[in-house]
């Protein structure tokens, strides 16, 4: 089991650093690369946890859609790429660093709390389950009319974001 | 009387009342109500004195044979403790406060210890009242230095007659308090006002170590009654452990308030003081309160660094260090007051040294002693210093005054003579008893230390005495003996310093100070009693004689060179020949070099300087340090982070003097701050409950 | 209404209103009227007091005396309960004598804007809430006197106080009601929870929480905790305190100091220990830390001042460390210690708010680099002020000592039970023998700062800018003022039984549920 | 492997996410600390639903991914519309909530 434990750690120093890359960066373009790190991290966790089909849906959209629309938004808000340290944040940064490791803590507490012992097992079952036949049929099956939902409220945010976006 | 002891200090206490109130309006402005008050304890304590040593006598005469059989057997006594009989003190007290589960006593207690410290510390005071009359003379506050004299007089013998260890802590801090008004007193000017600070800060530094000590003691003894706490020191179901903690800190207390090293630095700059004071209150009496815990409490010192073990202990060790820094910071200042403060830094570091190495008897008579002979001393410097040098105290102003001031010049030689230890003055005989037990106990180190330190002694007041008293005079007054308020004192406490040391000289059977005064009830039984030893005797005196000669002959022969030097100076201005004289200049350069250097060249100044950058430093350091860090808090922390968070929050609110609505700053960051704040605090609030 | 027991305290708490109302009527133009009235009307008062002091039975100080009992809120249990016993009785006289003594040193310099008639009517209801306070023997009737204070004290810092008064007084307002409405909430909680539904202080002291669970009783104590603190004020809720106490007007300073800042440690001592017994344990060591923290803290933040009664303002932050560092370590000593020190602290820094005041009419400022040289300009103030000091560092034989020395003695042996969440009762005793420790250097750093302050203002020769200034030196109202205050500093600081004879049975009382 | 594994580094993405909400300035970066917090607890979904063997757990893991794609879509038109009425992408300027 090894193997994962190391696999973890790396990715999960990688995503830790990169998200605070994302939180404290200058640089509004590296702050979205950082989270393309997060992103991936997170995708490579997936796999790790043997979702496969989750991970790869993970990369496709996260990466391949969102980062892309972010830095549209950067560049159509015409965000100065580059700031004087700070300049990007605003007057609580102190107090919002307290605030969000006493959360940490408090979380970290809990959760040493609660799933103390619990573990991850792994097996050949998994595989399937996380396979993309797997999943489909769960999604199309039992959770159908979430899914046409959820397909309304994009439809829907689609149609907003167009209608907000437009120049009159 | 020995019963109603507490009427001394009530005395004093009444003489200042009537003093601060009415002293103004009377003829002589209050001098004469403080004086016929210490005339008056005086008399009482001397009445006291009689009283107890008739008890004694009494009890050992009715024991029979009991002692002087044992005094026959030669020197090698045992201790009064096994020998003698056990006289139990005479200890009165009615109840001041209680609180559920404990009395706390008021009360006087008289034993030998307090007979002895009750006879020096009237006396002392009843001179420096009569040489002040003169001394301050159309002073700015006569009055109130009268009053402060009567206050501190009444609370030194409080601190030295209380039964417990609560009323003592009120002592002590009285006499801290009174200290702080006397080297204050003409606080006019910032220097002074700045030493008293730091005297009443430093020695209060120490009072933590007196307060926690004390309740240590409380809490193991249960009780805060001295009888009590020494017997339960002693007894075996002592607890060790509470025992070390409670030395540790008490000897806080008295490195704070006798000057010990690393606390010590006060003391030199308690000189700002007046003179009289300085010998009332920083050489004779308030500053060796902390050697008087140390003997008052010796059972739970000796059980708490294990003294009977022999080898180290922190007591020694800190006595030691002190007496070789004191002494070697005497040879370098020019401030007469100065070389005498250090001086008694190093003797208090004998006394507390003797302590360290089982000498109950040794430090209870130096402390005895020196109060004459070290008060002596200063009022010899205050007289110079009034009547020669226009109220200055710099030794290079002075010089040449051993005709026009006879009287003064014969007391200070036989306070110096007695300081550095010379047979038989009163200084000879009790650092000889500190270094016999010593010697005897394992202490073998601590000898020499006190070897190498009265050596030292010696040389440095050589050098003071040459200083001031030989050589031309170098001021620009008309020197003139002292009126006889002044010389009158002096005289005494000249005679005393000469005689003193004989009520405790065993080459002529007399142990007298052991018999009187060693009666405290419940010293350890372990302690030693040393054998005369001439041996030991004739090293120590050889010793100071030694270094006596040496730096006289130094110092003469200066003189001398002086005269060469400045030959040599002219001559190479007007022939730069003269290679002779050139050469004797380098010789004499490295007789002095190697010499002197070991003690008054490098190692005195580096010490000096260490003393002044490090030590001191550390100390100012502290005190600017917290005034700094006090600043930071205030500023960052409190006016910032504390008080920003709240103004944050409250600052629309306060300053748009609105109502609760307008804490919606309308910005949602803020909100969800405080959203998420919430949560967290919410969160962690239900998990401890659920796990209270 | 037959004896005195019965009518007095009820009296105690209304003959001020009445004199308020008196006040209230008198027409604004007759000043002297208005004055004597105020001054009859607080003296009446004292007069109560000393009735009650006569009349107290010292020997059964743990029983409530004076007690009235009567029904008030049917509908909601409560009951307009009074009553009186060994600690809260200094207190009350305390409150009462320190009232005529604020009167008589206004009556000839009123702050501005002047306008004596509201002043004066604000001090009276000021007594009303003070002295109602610690006679209730009822929640909600406490509450409402805690409450009443508020806005007397308010509207003298908002109106007659220094230039920033706006923001102080908003400041100490929102704080304050802050803290009282959590306070209300665990009032509310107690009265649901515990097994009889009342209000009432001694029936609840008796079920010494008995039916409130444990951790609920965690929570219930943080919030009384909260309320009670801001009031002390403890570190970290003490920022109201400098501002407020910078700008209120002199006699603002001294009530706010003498008596205001004791309702909260007295709300500890009454209400907060004795109903939730368990819930102090819990917090004990907490609320010890916070003290000794407190204590250091308040010392620092002194250091740094340049304003003098800023200074005396952070000394209170400390000094009411020491009060609540006694009382965390729940045992009668330590309780006995902080009445004291309430006491002495309220003598003292009342005192020493007086100087300051009078020195800031006289100079114009309290800048203390502007200072100086007060003992040559003015002598008697001078001594006055360093008396004071030297009682506020602790010195032995003057009231501060007592307070000080028995908190920090209490603190090397709490009570077993005071062991908070670790449950280890070796562990408890370290921690609260380090809170000793640092205690005890807390009183260098006192004796630091005030002797510093004492420097800079009473030594050396005056300012050149007050060279010529005639600075009268005290007053005739002054004296007045300010004698008492100092008789009972050396009386006390002399006599400690007076007071603690008197608080010790019910000290006991109170710690009965930590004891075992 | 422990599941508290990935469910402290979630929390900790979300701590960081948090803090970037309340801290940063710049609405588009707000948007992004917002996709970190979504993005922790997707990693939550899909670590339990690995631990409980139920494949529910990752189809909400989808649904979330889609919601933030929508919401990125409606955030950025919101940054947009702020922008162009604003003259800078700031969120401090933004206080009409302000009662």
């Amino acid at each position: 089991m090894w193997e994962q434990e190391v696999a973890f750690w790396i990715i999960a120093v990688a995503m830790a650093l990169a998200a605070i890359g994302v939180v404290r960066s200058d640089n509004v373009v590296h702050a979205a690369l950082y989270l393309v790190v997060v992103l991936a991290g997170s995708a490579a966790q997936y796999i790790l946890l043997l979702a496969e089909f989750v991970a790869w849906v993970q990369v496709l959209i996260y990466i391949g859609a969102i980062v892309v629309l972010f830095l549209f938004g950067i560049m159509l808000t015409r965000a100065p790429m580059r700031e004087e340290s700070g300049k990007l944040d605003n007057d609580q940064r102190l107090a919002s660093a307290v605030v969000s490791l006493f959360l940490f803590g408090v979380l970290t507490v809990f959760l040493v709390d609660a799933f103390q012992g619990d573990e991850v097992k792994f097996s050949d079952d998994l595989v399937k389950l996380g396979s993309s036949a797997n999943v489909g049929e769960s999604i199309f099956r039992e959770y159908v009319i979430p899914f046409e939902v959820v397909s309304m409220l994009l439809l829907a945010a689609l149609v907003g974001a167009v209608a907000l976006a437009r120049k009159d | 009387m020995l019963d109603n002891v507490w009427i001394i200090p009530l005395i004093m206490a009444v003489s200042y009342l009537l003093i601060l109130f009415f002293g103004r309006r009377l003829p002589k402005k209050g001098a004469e109500i403080g004086i016929v008050a210490i005339g008056a304890s005086f008399i009482l304590a001397c009445i006291t004195a009689v009283q107890w040593i008739d008890k004694v006598e009494g009890a050992v005469g009715k024991e029979g044979g009991g002692h002087s059989g044992l005094a026959a057997l030669g020197h090698s006594v045992v201790a009064a403790a096994t020998g003698a009989p056990e006289i139990e003190p005479v200890v009165n007290g009615f109840t001041w406060w209680q609180n559920n589960r404990v009395e706390f006593v008021v009360g006087s207690r008289v034993d030998g210890l307090v007979v002895m410290m009750l006879f020096v510390v009237t006396l002392i005071s009843l001179l420096v009242h009569v040489y002040s009359t003169a001394y301050m003379h159309e002073d700015r506050r006569f009055t109130h230095y009268y009053a402060a004299l009567s206050l501190f007089s009444a609370s030194m013998l409080l601190l030295v007659i209380s039964a417990n260890l609560l009323q003592l802590l009120v002592g002590w801090e009285l006499v801290g308090l009174c200290s702080f008004m006397l080297i204050g007193h003409w606080w006019e000017e910032k220097p002074n006002s700045d030493a008293a600070l730091k005297a009443f800060l430093t020695t209060r530094t120490g009072d933590v170590g007196l307060m926690c000590g004390v309740i240590i003691v409380f809490f193991a003894a249960n009780s805060f009654d001295i009888s009590v706490i020494n017997e339960y020191a002693l007894s075996p179901e002592a607890n060790h452990g509470l025992l070390q903690w409670a030395s540790i800190a008490l000897m806080f207390a008295i490195m704070g308030k006798s000057g010990q090293f690393f606390l010590h630095t006060w003391l030199p700059d308690a000189m700002a003081g007046p003179t009289p004071v300085s010998a009332l209150i920083h050489a004779a009496t308030m500053v060796v309160a902390g050697v008087y815990l140390g003997l008052r409490l010796y059972p739970v010192f000796w059980e708490g660094f294990s003294i009977h073990a022999g080898g180290m202990n922190m007591m020694a060790i800190i006595g030691g260090v002190t007496i070789l820094i004191g002494a070697a910071l005497a040879f370098v200042q020019n401030d007469i007051k100065k070389v005498l403060a250090y001086s008694t830094i190093s003797q208090l570091g004998y006394m507390v040294m003797a302590l360290g190495v089982g000498a109950w008897l040794g430090a209870a008579f130096h402390l005895f002693t020196h109060a004459f002979f070290k008060a002596c001393l200063f009022l010899g410097a205050g007289s110079i210093s009034h009547s020669a040098t226009h109220h200055s105290f710099d030794m290079r102003e002075m010089g040449g005054l051993r005709k026009p001031m006879p009287i003064t010049f014969w007391t200070f030689l036989i306070g110096t003579v007695a300081l550095a230890g010379i047979f038989p003055f009163a200084g000879f005989w009790s650092k000889d008893e500190i270094l016999a037990t010593a010697d005897q106990g394992d202490f073998q180190v601590f000898m020499i230390v006190g070897l190498v330190g009265a050596a030292m002694t010696a040389a440095y007041m050589t050098r003071c005495v040459y200083l001031t008293f030989f050589g031309k005079y170098r001021g620009h007054h008309h020197p003139h003996e002292s009126t006889p308020a002044i010389t009158v004192p002096l005289v005494v406490l000249a005679v005393l310093s000469l005689v003193a040391g004989l009520i405790q000289s065993a080459p002529f059977e007399i142990k007298k100070f052991q018999e009187w005064f060693e009666q405290v009830g419940g010293l350890p039984e372990e302690m030693i009693v040393p054998k005369f030893d001439y041996g030991l005797a004739a090293i120590s005196v050889s010793l100071a004689t030694l270094a006596i000669g040496f730096a006289a002959f130094f110092f003469f022969r200066r003189e001398e060179r002086g005269a060469l030097k400045g030959l040599t100076e002219r001559n190479k201005l007007a022939h730069a020949g003269y290679r002779f004289l050139e050469k004797k200049y380098y010789l004499d350069d490295l007789y002095e070099g190697v010499i002197v250097s070991s003690v008054k060249g490098p190692i005195a100044r580096a010490s000096y300087w260490f003393n002044m950058h490090v030590i001191d430093g550390v100390v100012n350091g502290v005190g600017r340090g917290a005034a700094r860090l006090g600043r930071w808090t205030y500023d960052v922390f409190d006016q910032d982070l504390v008080d920003g968070a709240v103004n944050d929050i409250g600052r629309e609110t306060a300053m748009a003097g609105g109502g609760m609505t307008k804490l919606q700053s309308g910005r949602l960051q803020r909100y969800a701050l405080l959203l998420l704040a919430s949560v967290g605090i919410i969160g962690l609030a239900v998990y401890i409950v659920n796990i209270a | 209404m037959d004896s005195f027991k019965d009518w007095a305290l009820t009296a105690a708490v209304f003959v001020p209103l009445v004199g308020m109302a008196l006040v209230m009527i008198i027409p604004k133009a007759e000043e002297t009227a208005i004055k004597v009235t105020a001054l009859l009307t607080s003296l009446v008062t004292l007069a109560i007091g000393i009735g009650i002091l006569a009349d107290f039975d010292y020997d059964n100080t743990a029983k409530m005396q004076f007690q009235v009992d009567k029904e008030w809120i049917p509908l909601i249990n409560a009951r307009y309960h009074l009553g009186i016993d060994g600690i809260s009785l200094p207190l009350l006289i305390l409150t009462m004598v320190i009232v005529p003594l604020c009167i008589i040193y206004s009556w000839n310099h009123f702050p501005e804007p002047h306008n004596p008639k509201a002043f004066l009517a604000l001090i009276l209801l000021l007594e009303v809430g003070m002295i109602g306070t610690f006679v209730a023997l009822d929640l909600v009737l406490f509450f409402i006197f805690f409450e009443v204070v508020l806005l007397p004290m308010f509207f003298m810092i908002g109106v007659w106080g220094g230039p920033n008064r706006e923001y102080a007084s908003i400041k100490f307002f929102l704080f304050t009601l802050f803290g009282s409405a959590l306070m209300l909430v665990a009032f509310l909680g107690i009265y649901f929870l515990s097994k009889q539904q009342t209000f009432d202080i001694s029936t609840l002291s008796a079920l010494e929480g008995s039916g409130i669970a444990r951790g609920t009783q965690v929570l219930l104590f943080a919030g009384l905790f909260l309320g009670f603190a801001i009031k002390v004020p403890m570190f970290p809720f003490h920022t109201w305190l400098p501002d407020a106490h910078t700008e209120a007007p002199t006699v603002g300073s001294v009530l706010l100091a003498a008596v205001l800042l004791k309702l909260g440690t007295y709300g500890f001592v009454r209400i907060a220990l004795p109903i939730l017994p368990q819930g102090a344990e819990v917090w004990a060591p907490w609320i010890g830390l916070l003290s000794v923290i407190g204590i250091i803290y308040g010392a620092l933040c002194c250091l740094a001042q340049r304003d003098m009664k800023r200074l005396i303002a952070f000394s209170s932050v400390a000094h009411m460390g020491f009060v609540m560092l006694g009382i965390a370590t729940l045992t009668d000593f330590g309780i006995n210690a902080a009445v004291f020190g309430m006491v002495a602290h309220g003598l003292i820094t009342g005192m020493l708010f007086f100087v300051a005041g009078s020195m800031q009419h006289r100079y114009h400022t309290r800048e203390m680099s502007r200072l100086g040289g007060l003992l040559v300009s003015a002598p008697k103030m001078g001594w006055i002020l360093g008396f004071c000091a030297m009682a506020s560092l602790g010195l032995p034989g003057l009231a501060g000592f007592w307070g000080e020395f028995p908190a920090v003695l209490s603190a090397f042996e709490p009570s077993a039970l005071a062991n908070g969440i670790m449950g280890n009762t070796e562990s408890t005793l370290w921690t609260f023998r380090t809170y000793m420790v640092i205690a005890a250097i807390g009183t260098v750093l006192a004796a630091g700062y005030l002797l510093w302050m004492y420097q800079r203002v009473g030594m050396g020769e005056p300012k050149p800018e007050f060279e010529d200034a005639h600075i009268h030196d005290v007053h005739v109202d002054e004296w007045i003022a300010w004698t008492p205050l100092l008789i009972g500093i050396v009386v006390f600081g002399l006599f400690p039984n007076l007071i603690f004879s008197i608080t010790d049975g019910a000290a006991s009382s109170i710690t009965r549920a930590f004891s075992g | 492997m422990p599941i508290n594994y990935f469910l402290i580094l979630s929390a900790f993405l979300f701590c960081a996410g948090a803090y970037g909400v309340l801290a940063r300035r710049n609405s588009v970066l707000v948007l992004m600390s917002i996709e970190l917090m979504l993005n922790a607890v997707n990693l939550n979904l899909v670590a339990f639903s690995t631990q409980v063997q139920n494949v529910s757990g990752q189809v909400f893991a989808l649904f979330v991914i889609t919601i933030a794609a929508a919401e990125v879509g409606i955030g950025l038109a919101i940054v947009l519309l702020i922008y162009r009425n604003l003259r800078s992408p700031d969120l401090d300027r933004v206080e009409q909530l302000k009662g």
